[in-house]
């Protein structure tokens, strides 16, 4: 049963692609019930878990067996993987299911279907990894499938840089998650979770000096693996590709960028909970990235209008929190802000994929409005999204959310107050930005001029049952699954998560319970007043602040320093190896040099045959004194 | 075993050439297609007779021929081990892709490009099997001459330059090894490997000769900086040959490496293992970005097989298990992977007449299968997992991250880079829109490119996933060449 | 031994002197006089020192034989005008330093040859010694035809080649000269000598037919 | 000085010798005084041969003479025929035009 | 009574020259029957010196002495001149120097070799060697009505008259320091107090590195190898460069035995100097026989190596290496013969460019032949290195082999030119198709034995192996 969840989308993915012949119905057909069958069966086996305790390890087959290196292809279920495999599973049946209608007008179904597959295969074997070597194959054919899936539409030059930025990015990202498994590897001696976990207590003092200085190996380890959670996380510094990313088709957005891949780093800290519960210093580290993260993305989102691209922050914002969450040890919570993001934030990409649909291909937040009459199912479903994003009381953000909070005041450490602080005010923003986003598209005055207002449409039936089925987890899950994931008594976690001094969810003082959702609810009117009523004052604002405005609008130029730092002089540095390097240096004073040399020895060696006999007998005269002055001399 | 089955192997091409050679006619080659085909094949199967008979659980030399030579100096002898094996499998199964891609592609001689590609096959095989330091150089320097003829025949505008510069530099550096083998012989008393295996070379002796040897197999490796006729070698040779070059010619430089410097002059590699770990990890990250900015696909893939080839000696050097069975690896999955964006590149040469990045663009549209399998091999060489050319990285860099944490960072730093080169390459060739209307008049593939195109992408995934037939070949050799290793390191810190 | 000396150190001096005029007199016809001159004197030297024969051969070959032939060529080329002329027109530039080495050679070869002192003992192993009984022609002879018989034939076949080879080389059959053919001439018969006409009458002879 | 010696002899081989040798050289108008160089070197040879011969009492060298004087000869037959031959071609037999192939 | 048997090859070829003469003198035309006459002499001569292979006997008071060594040389020449008058018949008759005295003369400078090769004393060596001298003067300029013929043979005349001046000069000074002319008792006497001794030993060598134009006397090979015909060319670069080789191996091993220190240097850099010029100046050249005569003084360079040594091992080196050599020299001026345009014979090296698609047989050949004499294995030329630099190494004379295998990437340089001619430049001129068994079974016999040498490369030296005991 474990294979078949692993296998079917593998074998939708293939027979997809190479069953072109058979018509596009098939495909979309078929990859879908392979999908929708992996999703009900992973369904079972997190209940059958949950139940019946029924986890364990399911060997493949060797896969890398050298020295004493030992790695298999596995599946491990576990509580934590059971749950990623029901989100990544479920969220994935229902793309597939809205790709049918996203992308009728689409000539590449079959392929379209068949990465989306592939993708789900990749994910799974990510997170039923028993070992970081397959956890590390998942974690590149994720990357692949999204390189894949972001250039999808390859005529869009756009499309196919924002795709190789992405890989490259996470390349960076996984040459840290690389050096982390080295270290794993060089320290513990085995790749396996298992028996890692188990060594880690015994290695917590040891040093390595690595770069000249001494380094806990605890903390190595662990920076570096965090050092591949963010670039697969889209954390600060790493996380340029994802905002780009959005060039791919929005059901590729909602699946991969915003309820499951993404999640994989956080997904990576979670797991190694055992080692990073032992590194104090990585785990401060991960909650600092994760605060910057959340906070600078938030900030970006306030003034971008690209629909996506809001979206595609506040999940990087979002993913900010998980990994604050986990840095202050509060791995169920970050792995129950996963479980609900993945659903709130599906349904608003998906969304999002309608909204665009009906303005036929427009993203752009300043060129719609007014809509709400047209689409108004995609407008209640997108509602739903934006408070469970926000936090809405009682909606599924809204206990995650909240959860963090709480959690990271109640660490009484001045991390954890941070912490603390930096969610809250985060929330002000995200709930500023997503309604902005929500009123500027649905209300207001109709602002398009190249589509007029009557040919914008509902979306079919086919996009919008699975928007149906994840809003309803986006209202419900959070409560539902609240006390299983993070309650008090949940014992579900059992021994996937490995929490060094645990904390338990009391004595909150009341106002911290309500003052997130107070901000959060006054923060409806305000954007209301301010995106709708009267955008004057906004403008006076953005106008007296302009430095400010382009520092958010242009994503604190990040990209642009990139450039400057890596990817010029790079180039310029390529250039001057190839040109400078091989072509003047080594051939002209290696081969042609040497040559050249030789040429010119062989002309003034040629010199001396004049032709004159006299000459000839001279140099043979010039060797007979050479030889005997030569043999007088020794 | 009775029966010399090394030989055979060795001169059953040799064998094919002469024939068809004798039955050589003008204008008509495809009794030369088949004589060739039907070879090739008979000795693919062969070699997979040998792997099937071979016995993996032996640490010894398997097979061994022996036969008086150069009397009372040499014997012939022949051997192979868990090493050579695969090499030898690796060459019978390259070289009927590479005679059916000159089949597809070449349009003048063919008759003659057949004789050269048996011939070398027959070389290339004696390379390794070869167990006496003669034989091997033999071996070793006889495929100069069909390659230099195929560079030449066959090649681009620039031939004749490329054809002298490889030629030359290879000869230059091979030259100073077989004065380091005729040195040897009166040093030892032989040149007979596993005679000198046992007898040991003098320590004072070790540091010229390793040297020595160092000179020809880094040049045919190519190291930086002697890397600058692959580049040439390969642009202006034609399909089968770069195939050729990068599958296997350049893996007789790591076997070489494995084989020799580390079997005879343990100290000495022990004590130049800063150098190679330099020059790889040069290579790597120079060769990376200079790939980067080439707009000649040949040249790019040609760079990116300096950098790859960068990991082989890094990982060769690093002396542990890891380190060498990714070397290995890492030398058999960029014969398969080079090979095979070779003939790609070959498929788009033989329809445009161009290899330049810039004059292609969007071919996904008219040769979607060809793009797919391109892609697949883009992947390859970018180490995805899933594909041989991760396991080999990865363990490289294992094994080098035991010895040493800065060298195996900066290497790490070469998979980014490759995989920026590659993929940017991918995107301007593969994808984006068409510029250039010849493309978009194009044919996809025909049956026999995808046969051997598919056949190269099923080695290379399925050797992905499940490696262990291979890694479990080796296994035990690769044990002995470590063992041995450490066993004369201890002997020179007693001495000492 | 002063009588020695002095006839020594003339026909030395003479031979060395006129060595010089062969290389450097303008005229090659005086160059030649002047290697005639140079065989003389070392003649009289070996002739002096008691290798009478020889000294005489030297007389005969050389000058009757070689240098005469050398007279004949240089007139029949018709180069007797072409005069030596050193350091005019030179295209090369070696000279100064081609005496310099061959000066250089020299002067190493009268530090090891001239100064070299003689040393009894080495030269013991004489096998052929000259016997001062009898004459010089006498004790050459005797040894020439027997012992020596090989060296003697296998000059005979050099001479036989530098024959061959001159012929070859220069010898070169005229075309349209007309030669007379003694046994053509004495074996002609009645038949081929005369030959019987009828002849017409009245019409006259038409000889070239 | 007044004792003459085996070494008198030699030098003065040496220096005939010496000035055969610089007379090919440094010869630039005339093959045939090239030939008659070559006969000074020979004479040189002869000189020393002989004087060997009489101050060690061997014969051997007389006869050595002998056959030198002999091949001299020939040489010089050839030779000459060879310059008659060049003569023909040529029309000249200077030694500077005497360079048809180089380099 | 002294066995006067083992003269009796020298003394039928003799006897045979003077037979071939009266032939040649009493018929007309008799150019083709003094040719076949000389073919079955020479034939004869070799059934006379295998009847009697190999024995050291000597006689004439020491001074004619036959071994193995003076054996196996002979026979090499004699195969070698065979070969050559076959190979070249057509050419001649071309050129029409089909005079009956042609190969006369050949044959005389074979007798004057055979002397050479058996002496045992300096007048019967000096002899031998004029007689080969002059024979090869006439046979420089045999091709007498052409300027560059003639001017070879002015060329090679004065210089090797002053070369075999120096030589004798040398003899004499031997002569006169170690008081005989007979090479056991030289051997003996000469030793390194001997100053005036080593002093003529530099001029004989300096006689010797002439014959087999090392460098610094190797002036007249370029300019000799181009103004010869090619026929005679062929025997130049093949015949007496064995003999030479042949005559510095027995001078080194007899006479200057004792005094190894003085020659050794000598021949080093007499080695290391052949073998670098020979490699660079042939790289400018355009013509084949200059390119060939270039290589030839490499070649030479190599042998020379192996002399060196001085030790038994390098002189088998050499005389292995001599031989390799003879065969690729044969194979390479036989296919010069086929080299014909319209009835010419071009030599120009780039009148070969592209024949490999009109001539692939032909082209084929240049292959190998080139191949092999640049040395690449597995062709017979790198065995014929592979020994010498054995040798060489063997004797711990680093630096000369370090030097030797750097000239021979070198001069893979031109031969790769030739080749890079042949196979990758367009067609330029059109052969003539020769139809002559006779040239190319002797292209391919060479060929054949260099490309299967590897087979079984200790052939030439299990031969030998009685040679210097």
């Amino acid at each position: 049963m474990e294979y078949l969840v692993i296998f079917l989308p593998l074998i939708g993915s293939i027979i997809t692609y190479f069953g072109k012949s058979f018509g596009n119905l098939f495909s979309q057909i078929f990859s879908c019930s392979m999908v929708v069958i992996s999703a009900v069966i992973s369904c079972f086996i997190f209940y059958d878990g949950l139940i019946n305790d029924n986890y364990g390890n399911y060997l493949i087959f060797e896969w890398i067996n050298s020295g004493n290196l030992n790695v298999n292809w596995s599946i491990k279920i576990d509580p934590l993987s059971s749950v990623m495999i029901m989100v990544v599973t479920s969220v994935s049946a229902l793309v597939h299911i809205y790709s049918i209608g996203y992308m009728s007008q689409d000539p590449h179904k079959p392929r379209f279907m068949s990465y989306l597959s592939l993708f789900t295969f990749s994910m799974l074997c990510l997170v039923v990894s028993d070992n970081f070597l397959q956890l590390f194959f998942g974690w590149e054919g994720v990357g692949l499938c999204s390189y894949l899936l972001i250039g999808f539409w390859f005529k869009r030059e756009t499309a196919n840089n924002a795709a190789i930025k992405a890989f490259i990015v996470n390349r960076v990202g996984d040459f840290g998650l690389a050096i982390g498994i080295f270290i794993v590897f060089l320290i513990f001696g085995t790749l396996n979770f298992e028996e890692v976990f188990l060594l880690v207590p015994e290695f917590t003092k040891t040093n390595l000096s690595i770069f000249g200085g001494e380094y806990n190996v605890i903390t190595l380890i662990c920076v570096f693996l965090f050092i591949g959670a963010m670039g697969k996380s889209a954390q600060f510094l790493l996380h340029t590709w994802l905002p780009d990313a959005m060039e791919g088709p929005t059901p590729v957005s909602a699946l991969i960028h915003a309820a499951t891949m993404v999640t994989a780093g956080v997904f990576l800290v979670v797991r190694c909970s055992p080692i990073f519960e032992y590194s104090q210093f990585a785990m401060n580290l991960v909650a600092i990235i994760g605060m910057i993260t959340a906070l600078f993305a938030a900030s970006v989102a306030l003034v971008q209008n690209d629909i996506k691209k809001i979206i595609a922050y506040s999940t990087c914002s979002q993913l900010g929190y998980m990994f604050f969450a986990a840095g202050i040890g509060a791995y169920h919570i970050a792995m129950f802000h996963l479980f609900t993001h993945a659903f709130f934030k599906a349904l608003l990409f998906l969304g999002a994929g309608s909204v665009i649909h009906a303005f036929h291909e427009e993203q752009d937040i300043s060129k719609m409005g007014g809509v709400w009459k047209k689409i108004p199912y995609t407008m209640i479903l997108m509602l739903i999204g934006t408070l469970a994003l926000t936090g809405f009381p009682f909606l599924s953000g809204f206990y995650s959310k909240d959860a963090i909070i709480e959690f990271a005041y109640l660490k009484d450490t001045s991390v954890g107050y941070y912490a603390c602080s930096v969610g809250v005010f985060t929330a002000f923003l995200t709930a500023i930005y997503s309604w902005r986003l929500f009123f500027k598209t649905f209300l207001g005055k109709y602002n398009n001029k190249s589509i007029p207002i009557e040919k914008t449409h509902e979306s079919p039936l086919v996009m919008i049952i699975p928007l149906v089925i994840l809003a309803i987890g986006a209202l419900l899950a959070g409560y539902f699954f609240k006390d299983l994931f993070i309650g008090n008594n949940s014992t579900f976690w059992n021994e996937s998560i490995l929490f060094l001094d645990f904390i338990k969810l009391e004595n909150i003082p009341i106002w911290l319970i309500i003052i997130t959702p107070i901000i959060i609810t006054l923060a409806i009117p305000l954007s209301y007043f301010l995106y709708i009523k009267d955008k004057t004052i906004l403008e006076g604002v953005k106008n007296s602040n302009l430095p400010l405005y382009n520092f958010l609008l242009k994503k604190w130029y990040i990209d642009e320093v990139y450039d400057f730092i890596f990817i010029k002089p790079l180039k310029k540095i390529g250039v001057f190896f190839w040109k400078k390097g091989d072509q003047d240096t080594i051939d002209r004073f290696g081969p042609n040099g040497i040559s050249k040399v030789i040429k010119f020895i062989s002309n003034k060696a040629i010199q001396f045959q004049s032709g004159y006999i006299y000459d000839y007998a001279f140099v043979m005269l010039i060797g007979l004194s050479a030889l005997i002055t030569f043999l007088i001399l020794n | 075993m009775d029966f010399p089955i090394l030989s055979t192997i060795i001169f059953l091409p040799l064998l094919g050439a002469l024939f068809i050679f004798i039955s050589n006619k003008k204008n008509e080659s495809s009794s030369a297609i088949y004589i060739s085909i039907f070879t090739s094949m008979a000795n693919l199967l062969l070699t997979f007779f040998l792997w099937y008979s071979f016995d993996k659980s032996f640490a010894g030399f398997q097979f061994i021929e022996e036969k008086n030579w150069i009397s009372g100096l040499i014997k012939f002898k022949l051997g192979i081990d868990g090493i050579s094996i695969l090499f030898i499998v690796l060459t019978a199964f390259i070289t009927p892709i590479c005679i059916v891609s000159c089949i597809i592609s070449v349009k003048k001689r063919l008759n003659e490009f057949l004789i050269a590609i048996l011939i070398l096959e027959t070389f290339m095989i004696g390379v390794f099997c070869s167990l006496d330091l003669i034989i091997f150089y033999l071996f070793f320097e006889a495929g100069l001459i069909p390659m230099f003829l195929i560079i030449g025949i066959w090649g681009g505008p620039r031939k004749i330059y490329s054809a002298y510069k490889f030629f030359l530099f290879t000869l230059l550096g091979s030259v100073l090894m077989l004065a380091a083998i005729i040195f040897i012989y009166w040093a030892v008393g032989t040149t007979d490997y596993t005679e000198i295996y046992k007898l040991k070379i003098a320590k004072e002796y070790q540091y010229l000769l390793w040297l020595a040897f160092f000179s020809s197999f880094a040049v045919k490796t190519p190291m930086w900086p002697v890397h600058t006729w692959l580049p040439d070698a390969h642009v202006e040779a034609p399909t089968a040959g770069s195939v050729i070059l990068a599958a296997i010619l350049l893996k007789m430089a790591g076997y070489g490496f494995l084989r020799f410097s580390l079997g005879m002059f343990p100290i000495a590699s022990e004590f130049f293992t800063p150098l190679v770990f330099a020059l790889s990890i040069i290579a790597i990250i120079y060769t990376s970005l200079v790939a980067l900015m080439q707009d000649d696909m040949k040249k790019l893939i040609a760079y990116s097989s300096v950098a790859h080839m960068g990991f082989v000696t890094l990982g060769i050097f690093t002396f542990n298990k890891q380190g060498i069975e990714g070397s290995m690896f890492q030398m058999i999955s960029h014969g398969i992977i080079s090979a095979a964006l070779f003939l790609c590149v070959g498929v788009l040469y033989d329809r445009t007449g161009s290899r330049m990045i810039k004059s292609f663009g969007g071919v996904v549209n008219y040769l979607p299968n060809f793009s797919l399998i391109f892609i697949i091999f883009v992947l390859g060489a970018l180490g995805l997992p899933g594909t041989t050319g991760f396991i080999g990285e990865f363990l490289v860099l294992l094994g080098a991250f035991k010895i040493n944490y800065l060298v195996a960072i900066l290497a790490s730093t070469g998979v980014v880079l490759c995989a920026a080169y590659m993929l940017w390459m991918a995107k301007r060739v593969v994808f984006g829109n068409t510029n250039n209307t010849i493309v978009t008049k194009l044919k996809d593939i025909n049956y026999l490119e995808a046969t051997i195109l598919i056949a190269l992408c099923l080695v290379s995934i399925i050797f992905g996933f499940y490696p262990e037939p291979l890694l479990d070949t080796m296994n035990i050799s690769v044990n002995g060449i470590i063992q041995n290793h450490q066993n004369e390191l201890t002997v020179n810190l007693i001495n000492k | 031994m002063l009588a020695h000396a002095i006839f020594f150190y003339f026909f030395s001096i003479l031979a060395i002197f006129s060595a010089l005029m062969v290389i450097t007199s303008r005229s090659t016809v005086n160059s030649v006089f002047f290697l005639i001159l140079d065989f003389i004197s070392v003649g009289c030297l070996f002739i002096m020192v008691g290798a009478e024969f020889l000294g005489m051969i030297l007389l005969i070959v050389y000058v009757g034989a070689v240098a005469v032939l050398f007279l004949f060529v240089v007139m029949m080329l018709n180069v007797a005008q072409q005069k030596q002329s050193w350091f005019v027109g030179q295209k090369s530039t070696h000279i100064p330093s081609g005496l310099i080495v061959s000066v250089l050679i020299l002067l190493e070869l009268l530090v090891v040859v001239g100064g070299w002192k003689y040393k009894e003992n080495i030269m013991s192993s004489s096998n052929l010694v000259i016997d001062t009984s009898i004459t010089n022609t006498h004790s050459i002879g005797s040894v020439m035809y027997t012992d020596y018989i090989l060296y003697f034939q296998l000059s005979g076949v050099i001479l036989l080649l530098s024959m061959v080879g001159a012929i070859i080389l220069t010898y070169r059959k005229r075309e349209n000269v007309k030669t007379q053919s003694y046994l053509k001439q004495i074996s002609r018969d009645k038949a081929s000598a005369v030959m019987l006409k009828d002849v017409e009458f009245n019409k006259g002879v038409k000889i070239d037919d | 000085m007044i004792e003459i010696g085996l070494g008198h002899y030699l030098t003065l081989g040496a220096i005939i010798f010496f000035l055969g040798v610089i007379g090919i050289f440094l010869n630039r108008k005339n093959v045939i005084v090239i030939l008659m160089s070559v006969e000074l070197i020979l004479l040189s040879v002869n000189i020393n041969l002989i004087s060997f011969s009489i101050f060690s009492g061997d014969l051997l060298g007389q006869i050595f003479t002998m056959l030198i004087l002999t091949v001299a000869a020939a040489e010089a037959a050839i030779g000459l025929a060879i310059i008659v031959i060049f003569y023909r071609n040529k029309g000249s037999i200077r030694v500077e035009d005497i360079h048809e192939m180089k380099g | 009574m002294e066995n006067i048997n083992i003269i009796i090859p020298e003394i039928t070829l003799f006897l045979g020259i003077c037979l071939a003469l009266m032939v040649g003198v009493f018929f007309r035309n008799s150019f083709s029957i003094v040719m076949k006459l000389s073919i079955l002499i020479l034939l004869g001569v070799i059934y006379l010196i295998l009847t009697d292979w190999g024995g050291e006997q000597k006689i004439f008071l020491n001074s004619f002495k036959n071994d193995t060594f003076s054996d196996y040389f002979k026979i090499l020449i004699l195969v070698s001149s065979i070969f050559i008058f076959f190979s070249s018949d057509q050419f001649i008759k071309d050129k029409t120097l089909n005079k009956f005295e042609y190969p006369i003369i050949i044959m005389f400078s074979i007798l004057g070799m055979f002397f050479m090769l058996s002496a045992n004393d300096l007048i019967l060596f000096y002899l031998g060697l004029e007689l080969q001298s002059l024979a090869l003067y006439v046979l420089a300029s045999i091709d007498r009505d052409n300027t560059i013929s003639s001017e070879a043979g002015i060329k090679y005349f004065v210089l090797s008259a002053l070369s075999s001046g120096l030589l004798l000069y040398g003899c004499s000074l031997l002569y006169g320091f170690t008081g005989s002319t007979n090479f056991d008792e030289i051997g003996v006497s000469l030793i390194t107090q001997n100053t005036g001794a080593i002093f003529a030993m530099v001029f004989i060598l300096v006689g010797l590195a002439f014959k087999v134009s090392a460098v610094p006397f190797h002036m007249w090979t370029p300019d000799v190898y181009q103004g010869a015909p090619t026929s005679i060319t062929n025997f130049f670069a093949v015949v007496p460069k064995a003999a030479g080789l042949a005559v510095i191996i027995r001078f080194m091993d007899l006479p200057f035995k004792n005094i190894i220190e003085e020659w050794q240097t000598i021949i080093i850099f007499i080695s290391i100097a052949s073998m670098i010029l020979g490699s660079v100046a042939a790289i400018g050249q355009t013509n084949i026989k200059r390119l060939l005569a270039y290589s030839s003084i490499s070649h030479m360079g190599y042998a020379l190596a192996g002399v060196a040594t001085g030790t038994v091992s390098g002189y088998t080196s050499t005389i292995i290496y001599i031989t390799i050599y003879v065969v690729m020299n044969m194979g390479t001026f036989a296919c010069l013969y086929l080299m014909k345009t319209e009835g010419k014979y071009s030599e120009k090296i780039e009148d070969l460019s592209g024949i490999s698609k009109e001539r692939p047989m032909l082209a084929f050949s240049f292959l190998i032949l080139f191949f092999s004499l640049a040395g690449i294995p597995p062709l017979g030329g790198f065995f014929a290195k592979f020994f010498v630099f054995m040798s060489v190494i063997e004797s711990e004379m680093y630096a000369l082999a370090i030097i030797g295998l750097l000239t021979t990437v070198i001069s893979a340089f031109y031969y790769l030119k030739v080749i890079k001619i042949i196979y990758f430049d367009d067609n330029k001129v059109k052969f003539d198709d020769v139809r002559n068994l006779s040239i190319k079974a002797t292209i391919f016999l060479s060929c054949l034995f260099l490309s299967l040498y590897f087979i079984s490369p200790s052939i030439i030296g299990s031969l030998l192996n009685e040679l210097f005991i």
